[in-house]
């Protein structure tokens, strides 16, 4: 079977949404997770836009952004930015999407600045709602390409908040959602542990091993007892993905 | 009884518009955003703006690399169907064409800036952004202690726009206003701003638009100039009029990769032209055809009989 | 996919609204008051509940006089055209039926309180009740500083009712609705409650309501029950559907002077009839005929075209 | 020349809307003297309602309440509360009309409690939104019958705040409209004084004197040097208040 890293990505991102989730979408890879979940295993998942959309269904139509005009036919709200954040603010959100240029071992995440923010090597193009998922979804999964510079020990300046320090952080600082629950790369699988809240590896992509992932991370990587090989893709996932992305626009 | 307020683009701008002036455009996220403004802001080589906006879908790129802009308020700034804004990035970074001052905002911290300033209220609390960064790149946000639970909060301050620009399907000749479809921060962005500028696609007579007086968007006081402009968002989309012409936006990600391909970019499409007419006949008609929504979907109209 | 949530106003009534709940009705000020809603209530004869609401145009006179309230929090309790509220008065300064109280809020505080729930905010400050009364006889505000610019201001902490219950024009059988006309703190109200009750002029196929997507008042997640029930609002009117009932609210005004006078309006007008259908019967078709519009307006209908 | 007191009211009332003025218009006689003010020399007032709605025109049809249907035809917006109250919180409002059950000689207004709040001899229905416009309004005019027990040297609980404690106490506690202008009764019309804001007569109306407002005020009465007898209505103004009333619902 042959299939892209991304396309791997969005199945394994799918796999993520349970069935019934009020699950915040955004864009490019998680909007295809979602119309995968939808159309296999998690048929009353509902999808939110931070535009202010809600979907029951995934659009009929390729979207390349979630404010393209098909993105409103079928849509069952289309409310603010105020109002569809106050969902989020108000804990009534099961699942959020978030990527990120660097993430570190406890899921904090930076798309705002590489190096000091007062004078950085790089400025990424920023937060979107991003920060606001991070704060308030009961739980989100990161979903990011894995190289070792971008997998760091600390990351340079905190967008959307992971796990903060680690432990019982977010509690402590009475972050309302509960953190990252997935971090989704092109290599791997990680979780977070349920008392340190460190990532670990929990499975690694045919193809890789656990030394390839190590290679990638730039922290002293734990790995699961029983992590795995992550499942493959079936054709009928692949086959659902190609067709939300005909074109592999995003997964190509 | 009030005098229209039709006026062309180009006088809307050198009227309501000074260099210096604080204005939020993009207020619909990635539809409905008023490029054809932004480009006669850039031919009029406005300077030291604060731009506003929650993501800026290109345009913001557009006049940062145009040397039209001190400051950035807001969550993002690229090209999102392409990745990151090159000209946002060399501006921060290299100071080229000239320095940006950037006050890092999210999504929902700039709709609660501008529903603060809708609600003359001085600032809203929130959790989010606790144990972020923004906490310290963004001297705007304080850190407090909510008196009613004793847990920490953030206060984020309201935000007072001089100008916002909005791109809408239709208005009367004195502001009062429809938008459908995608709309984001634009009521409270429009409403917290001290001037509006309206764009649309259509004019329509006062009593069809007032007809529906709950979709009025703004109040009429605060519009300042409307201007007819079809087509006025394009490359971005407008619900019932046209989609998202997305190669457009992929040819600039290319074109703008360097400060060079920029000028380029800049005298073909914006400098070259003198008024978005001109700017859509480069364009051509059949990209303008491939555009138009292939359905017509009406929804029910609204009995306000009395 | 979901199931259909229409059910009768006694189930959901039953269902939703438990004794000692606070429910937030009236929210459209004189408009969409859910009387045919509140009589059910008094009929259930819950108990203890705390009423939410700004105005409320006699209806939680009635509920105070018919004792199903404990507590009251909002800007004012009377008869909107005739003047104060008989039970109000009688239960607040002799505690008959039954000892309520109050919790002062004005128009602008009551839509903060609620609107501050919807986005998950603490409170809101503002510069309203500086100096009032209110900041003494309502604990719920708190005197602050407000730390840019120094000056007083006064926090209207969130509130959140258990049941907000909307009158409107039309919904589908999950809770997706219209309401227009006069709204007042409608959105700010049901979208703040953990759980809303939808009362519908008319059920209407989703494919028409989801047709206007930025029309539909509250996520579908808050509705618990949809309730079918033409002319729930009287004697309050509803935009395109029914103008006032005037001379009901003066006679319920001179009926309510006395407490004989009131429980004998109630066995009348609520206990004497089983059901919504029973009001309507006893007011009479003369009188719903004399209340319809006398003219249709309609809306531009909305192209959502893509 | 045959009329009532409410009718003086609403004439006297309408003389103090300018033209443009956006005016918070509310209900009963103010509704009446924003109509009159519309037809005479205001043809340009705007007039908002705190249910959301904004005329241009007064409404065809006899209003019972700002909410009677026939007050949306025709109206120029129709918003949410917030938004409404927001224009005043933006200072664009630069008129507003109150009542009230008791007042001042600073013009503060009690619609709450007659005597202790915590005991009261009276509940009175309470404040809708005049506390916010009595705080925002760049002016506002006070509209109420005069009867001594209701003009007190201090009113037992403020629920719309006035001059305070006169002088530039508005100023000093940052409230940002500009208080009282009128006091419009039954009687007469008082002004407050531009430095120490205390009520004064200014005029007294046909058939009364300032021996019988002094009579039916509670607190020692100051009357302007200039005082005079209120303009007596033209019949041109009653005639358009009884079309605007036709049945004397408000005015007889």
């Amino acid at each position: 079977m042959d299939y892209t890293d991304r396309e791997l990505m969005v199945i394994a991102a799918a796999r993520e949404i349970r069935d019934g989730d009020v699950t915040f979408v955004g864009m490019r890879l998680p909007l295809l997770a979602f119309a995968l979940a939808k159309r296999t295993h998690a048929p009353a998942a509902l999808g939110y836009f931070e535009n202010g959309i809600v979907r029951e269904t995934p659009s009929d139509e390729m979207l390349f952004t979630m404010s393209d005009p098909p993105n409103l036919v079928g849509a069952t709200w289309s409310t603010s930015t105020a109002n569809m954040m106050g969902m989020l603010a108000q804990g009534l959100v099961d699942l959020g999407f978030i990527g990120g240029a660097e993430v570190d071992r406890f899921g904090n995440l930076n798309t705002s600045y590489v190096g000091d923010w007062r004078a950085p090597k790089v400025k990424l193009p920023g937060s979107g709602g991003a920060p606001d998922i991070a704060c308030y979804a009961k739980r989100f999964v990161i979903v990011m390409p894995q190289e070792r510079h971008r997998f760091v020990e600390r990351v340079s300046y905190i967008t959307s908040v992971g796990h903060g320090d680690g432990g019982d952080w977010r509690r402590r600082h009475r972050l309302p959602g509960g953190g990252p629950v997935a971090l989704i790369t092109t290599l791997g699988v990680f979780r977070f542990d349920a008392e340190t809240r460190e990532a670990y590896l929990a499975s690694w992509h045919p193809g890789q091993s656990v030394e390839t992932v190590r290679a990638a991370t730039g922290w002293n990587l734990r790995v699961a007892p029983d992590a795995t090989e992550t499942a493959t893709p079936t054709a009928h996932e692949l086959a659902i993905v190609r067709d939300c992305d005909p074109r592999g626009f995003w997964t190509r | 009884m009030i005098p229209s307020k039709i006026t062309s683009m180009a006088d809307a701008i050198a009227r309501v518009v000074p260099s210096g002036a604080s204005v939020c455009m993009g207020t619909a996220l990635e539809a409905a955003i008023p490029f054809a403004a932004g480009h006669e802001i850039i031919r009029q080589r406005l300077q030291n703006l604060t731009l506003i906006g929650p993501i800026s879908d290109m345009l913001f790129d557009q006049l940062i690399g145009a040397g039209c802009v001190a400051r950035f308020i807001g969550a993002w700034v690229g090209n999102v169907s392409s990745g990151l804004g090159h000209n946002y990035r060399r501006a921060f970074e290299q100071g080229i064409p000239r320095p940006i001052a950037v006050e890092d905002q999210s999504n929902f911290t700039i709709a609660l800036s501008l529903l603060a300033a809708t609600l003359g209220a001085p600032y809203i609390p929130t959790r989010a952004l606790l144990g972020t960064g923004f906490l310290d790149s963004n001297p705007a946000f304080k850190r407090a202690e909510d008196p009613y639970s004793g847990d920490p909060i953030v206060l984020v301050p309201a935000l007072v726009p001089d100008v916002t620009i909005l791109q809408v399907q239709r208005a009367d000749a004195y502001g009062r206003c429809h938008l459908w479809g995608t709309v984001g921060i634009s009521r409270e962005a429009a409403f917290a701003a001290r001037r509006v500028i309206v764009v649309a696609e259509e004019i329509w007579p006062t009593e069809r638009i007032v007809a529906d007086p709950n979709l009025i968007l703004v109040p009429d006081v605060k519009v300042a100039a409307v201007v007819h402009e079809p087509f006025g968002a394009l490359p971005a989309p407008l619900q019932g009029f046209y989609g998202r012409y997305t190669e457009f936006f992929t040819r600039y990600h290319e074109a703008s990769r360097t400060p060079e391909g920029f000028a380029r970019w800049l005298d073909e499409w914006v400098l070259g032209v003198v008024d978005w007419k001109g700017f859509l006949d480069k364009l051509g008609t059949d990209a303008l055809k491939a555009l138009v929504p292939r359905r017509v979907l009406l929804s029910e109209p609204l009995d306000y009989g009395a």
